[in-house]
């Protein structure tokens, strides 16, 4: 299978770019907003200020290619863990994905205006539930549609398929992104699946399969478009593979030094998505060193806005581990509030 | 018995029918799924003409796939629909537990009430009619393990229709198991038109001072028959229908119980950690000082339900050996 | 895809059959013991004499062909519920067989010569247990294979995707036998997928796939062989597509007329396997009249004693329902045990 | 503790890693794999080592699947290998419980003995260690109620290393459950070499004569912390470390309550159709003469496990809980 590039791994173009140049510009500020989030975020991870922290650092161009596409108000995002970076160019608050991170029942209380799941812990059980949220949309005559996340890994769970097909056959207006970051946790992708290319599962499916460089923002983006449009005329699914590379350790716990060498990291740091993107802006003349670090201080001030903002959260109190189980409070849930409250 | 109506004597297969044809004709976000579903109205006929008479989009046949069905029904009601999912035998509530664990349960918690679950999940439950082999599971008790979901079981007709609309119309997931053996086995008045029935009510269902029979679903004949006969020898015993799982009624249990002073649990589903377990760990923590009596449990043997037909009988509970136990409590 | 085909509906060869006459003789042999078991099942189903009973009328040379290329002794067979013609020709005794349908214990302890699974009810669950026994022969390093059935529906269960995937991680010499009979119940394969042909799935794990004309007992048989000549070879899994259709009812308690024609159905009866085979064999002038005559009255001899020996069964014991739980009783069983015996 | 063998200090990882290791050497049979237990020795290290040292057919990665991991390992088991199956956190057996309910605990009994699953299932479960949503699940009562398995969860070193090998050599199916907390939480003297300890028994792991408490896992360490603050107000509680819940020790259980004539049940799943239901009624059915006050539980809220950690601890049950309730159960 033919993979789709525009890009090639210095930022010199290799066909004809789509984008006007104002996309462009925001396409790689959306990218360097969420590199500079994703970097802060480790720093506070260490320092004690954040949980778990699954880091997504080589990955912004396959995640924010989607997002560019879809309105945060209108269409669903269905992430896994991993697309911190897709929910912050759909147009999560930092300051929630902060409190999210921190574990935090403030960050987990996703806003009204925006149309996107929890990130999910369990692998895959969102694309059956993404397939009925798009369906959902074509119920109620809308021409909304749902994008879902997945890792590599992900594909082997029964939901996989089971979404997949669901999709297909109710011709749900939802993009499946599979992220083939090359491993899930110490297992290498070629342990994970016999077939090559992931993009050929469409084809057990009856619905297009399209292969993308993932770490190529322009590719993404415009494949990600057209599977958008196909969407919303009616016409199904796409399933998209963003061939990808995880540079950074699983989570914020994990150590590749175990089951992985340097070097291979290393080649693809290389191809660094946002590093790309600069190169081709910088060869069309839009993008200078001054922009640059005024870009990193505005970013830096976002970030440091955010973070006051997500302080000033209030503490969670012990008793609301028992709320909202239910729309309204049984004996069982009231009698353990209590106790939590120190009531009789 | 709602007072001032019409009534109609239907069995729990056309009382369920109707309260779904009930439901989607009064709220248009309404929708059923499940396999079977459509075309041919379910493998029991539960909804029956349903399909052709609201289309394709309110009524639909899905992929055979639980997990699929439930995570898809997940994915309509974060959307603002009103699934009602069937699922064709409890047995096979089984692949779909990661769903219904994961998600199901604990959406609304999760997401501090951003995102809830207003599903209700529909599956035949329990024997008694020697079908094939996991046809006849009972695993009630680990969908009233799960934080977050409700579970109803209903053992009539009028309270399958009351009790269906009301899970309907319920905010929060709600499991609604219907025992085979009743969906042709029990004819009986029910109400005309639209009804809710409380969730979360225990019902004395016969009165007696002697002991209390504390069962649910398809146990329910079970032991009114068992208090028939021992009516007969002149002893009155009390049957609780306890209806709802999740939320439980305690207090009408221990009311029961505290007037009867003896109890025993009746459930088909395997002894070792069946809900029967919760309910006299309730009693027991909450009614204690009222016992005159151990607190037995007739329940199914801890052993698969038996694919055996011949032999499946001396599996589930019966008034025999509901009996039996009650002459323990009496005579201890 | 391509469709294998080596006879016509009529039974001409449409290309060159790669079977002795002896063989050929023994595949049709092998068709008629298991339809002759089928019809005289569903009349003892009538009668009461089993329990719910699910025929394979039409679909057998699906099954019985790739039964043939397998050795009871050493490779395994993972049914579903429907492939009682394939245990038939595998070599389960017909005895057994009554009684497994009748949900009689004794039926349902397969001969310890005997590597076939028990029917299972829970769809596609067979899978990955299939998979598992296919690789535990390669880690034993035998050349033993297992061939795994299920049906168009069954395709659609998470369990289906994750056994497809460990037997070609794996490289298990497993043939996954998909009989796509167009219905699963009540649903057609057209609403249970949106692709085409189920054949086209196996190139989202990498391993072939094959479809076969499913009623063509010679495009099977020989399907099947290379498939387990492959898998003993050590190269892995094949996934076969048997297209076919069930011309009989789901099981005896289904009424196929409210969800399909009799015109559909009329069709496929013309396509009839044992018919077109018996034209082969015709046409070759291997068969006729009196040995056909010949043949029926043996199987008939064979079924009649079969049911003989299995009404010489004894009688299912209450308490043997809660025997074999464990290797051992424990109190639970033991307290029921003595209950159910009568004994304090 | 073992008679006459030299001890080593390990915590409950290592101790685990050493069974796993005696078990690889002394039986060919023996296969270990799950998500990332090859390469990287599992995520809590529990294989570490294992693959390099036995080789890629004994210990491997599997893909990202649990009903495919538990399926895959039916299979081996039928073909008579002896299966040990690392499910990466209890959460993520739900993915599983098809393959778990319909054939792990059925198969023996569906062919009569011709067919067993001598497999083992491993799974880290319980809280405490402020880890990401569902990593800290306690799903025991569910596997508990799976008719035909085993279900054991060890409480310290010693005992995890004899019974893992003793689960191993088990003809039936065993489901381990190892807390979490307990993993690096706990360093004890371990014997060396290979020993196995009885499944089926639960023990007295502290006397005392005041009341009784039931409890496995990572709740004994809490009940024997609260047994120590008791005892410096002069009460003396015994604590019991039930360990195996299925087959249960019963006669143990109520010998303990029979002295002390209360009981309080401990456990950190939800509340409502946990396994200390099943404890309490088995009480309450055996030994309810006994009894001077009501039976408690303590236990995590009918709520699921929050995913908040900084109010986490406020959910698994303490020292401080469980006093609050024997004291209630003492001023009865
Ligand atoms: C059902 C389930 N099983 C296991 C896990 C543990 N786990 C968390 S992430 C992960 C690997 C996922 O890999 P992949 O899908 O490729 O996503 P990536 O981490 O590469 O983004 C595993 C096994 C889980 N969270 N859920
Ligand atoms: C997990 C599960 N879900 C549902 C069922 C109920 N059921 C039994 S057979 C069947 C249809 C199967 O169709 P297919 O896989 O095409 O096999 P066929 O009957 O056509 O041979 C269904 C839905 C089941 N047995 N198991
Ligand atoms: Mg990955
Ligand atoms: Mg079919």
């Amino acid at each position: 299978m033919e993979t789709v590039q525009y890009l090639d791994d210095t930022g010199k173009p290799l066909r004809e770019v789509p984008f006007s140049n104002e996309e462009l510009l925001r396409g790689y500020r959306a990218l360097r907003r969420a590199r500079h989030f994703d970097e802060r975020a480790l720093v506070l991870q260490r320092q004690g200020r954040l949980g778990v922290y699954p880091p997504f650092r080589g990955q912004e161009a396959a995640q924010v290619g989607v997002a560019l596409c879809l309105e945060a108000r209108k269409d669903w995002l269905c992430p896994s863990y991993r697309e911190t970076a897709a929910a912050i160019t759909f147009g999560m608050p930092l300051s929630r994905l902060i409190l999210s991170w921190r574990a935090d029942p403030a960050g987990w209380c996703i806003p009204d205006d925006v149309n996107m799941i929890q990130f999910y812990i369990p692998i895959a059980t969102q694309m059956p539930q993404a397939a009925g949220l798009a369906y959902a949309e074509r119920l109620k005559g809308s021409d909304a549609v749902a994008a879902v996340f997945i890792g590599d890994g992900g594909t082997s769970e029964g939901d996989f398929h089971e979404g997949l097909n669901f999709a297909s056959v109710f011709d749900a207006p939802l993009l499946v992104v599979v992220q083939n970051n090359g491993w899930a946790i110490s297992v290498p992708t070629q342990k994970q699946m016999k077939v090559q290319r992931i993009a050929l599962k469409a084809q057990g499916y009856g619905i297009p399969g399209v292969v993308v460089d993932g770490n190529d923002l322009v590719a993404v983006w415009s494949v990600a478009k057209q599977a958008v449009e196909r969407a919303r005329r009616g016409e199904g699914p796409t399933l998209i593979e963003a061939v990808t590379y995880r540079v950074a350790p699983h989570t914020s716990s994990d150590d590749p030094g175990r089951y992985r060498t340097e070097e291979e990291t290393a080649r693809w740091l290389g191809r660094d998505p946002i590093a790309r993107m600069k190169g081709y802006l910088e060869h069309l003349g839009l993008w200078n060193q001054a922009k640059e670090a005024e870009l990193t201080e505005e970013l830096e001030g976002e970030f440091l806005a955010a973070v006051d903002e997500a302080d000033q959260a209030p503490e969670p109190k012990p008793w609301e581990i028992v709320e909202q189980v239910y729309a309204e409070m049984h004996p069982d849930q009231q009698a353990a509030w209590n106790y939590l409250r120190g009531e009789p | 018995m709602i007072a001032e109506r019409e009534t109609r004597v239907l069995n729990n297969v056309q009382a369920i029918n109707e309260a779904l044809d009930l439901a989607l004709a009064k709220d248009p976000r309404v929708v059923l799924f499940g396999e079977d579903v459509g075309t041919m109205g379910g493998v029991f006929r539960a909804s029956d003409g349903l399909m052709q008479k609201y289309g394709e989009k309110r009524v639909f046949d899905t992929p055979l796939a639980e997990s699929g069905i439930v995570g898809f029904g997940i994915g309509l009601a974060m959307a603002g629909l009103r699934p009602v999912a069937e699922i064709q035998f409890a047995g096979f509530l089984y692949p779909a537990l990661d769903q219904i664990l994961s998600h199901v349960g604990r959406m609304r918690h999760r997401t501090r009430g951003r995102f809830t679950i207003p599903m209700v999940i529909r599956a035949p439950y329990g024997g008694g009619v020697k079908t094939p082999e996991q046809h006849a599971d009972s695993p009630e008790a680990i969908l009233a393990h799960v934080p977050g979901v409700k579970v109803v079981i209903p053992s009539s007709p009028e309270r399958a229709k009351g009790l269906l609309l009301a899970a309907i119309e319920d905010p929060d997931p709600v499991f609604f198991l219907e025992a085979i053996k009743l969906y042709r086995g029990v004819k009986a008045e029910v109400p005309e038109g639209y009804y809710t029935l409380p969730i979360g009510k225990a019902r004395v269902v016969r009165e007696g001072s002697a002991a209390s029979l504390l069962c649910y679903g398809g146990m329910v004949e079970v032991c009114l028959k068992a208090a028939e006969v021992a009516a007969r020898e002149g002893v009155e015993l009390e049957v609780v229908d306890i209806e709802t799982l999740v939320p439980l009624d305690t207090p009408t249990i221990l009311a029961s119980v505290q007037k009867t002073g003896r109890a025993v649990v009746v459930y088909e589903a395997m002894r070792t950690g069946g809900f029967g377990a919760e309910v006299a760990a309730r009693i027991a923590g909450e009614a204690l000082d009222y016992l005159q009596a151990p607190i037995l449990r007739v329940a199914g043997w801890d052993a698969p339900y038996p694919p055996f037909s011949a032999v499946e009988n001396f599996y589930r509970p019966d008034a025999k050996r509901v009996l039996d136990a009650v002459r323990r409590v009496l005579t201890h």
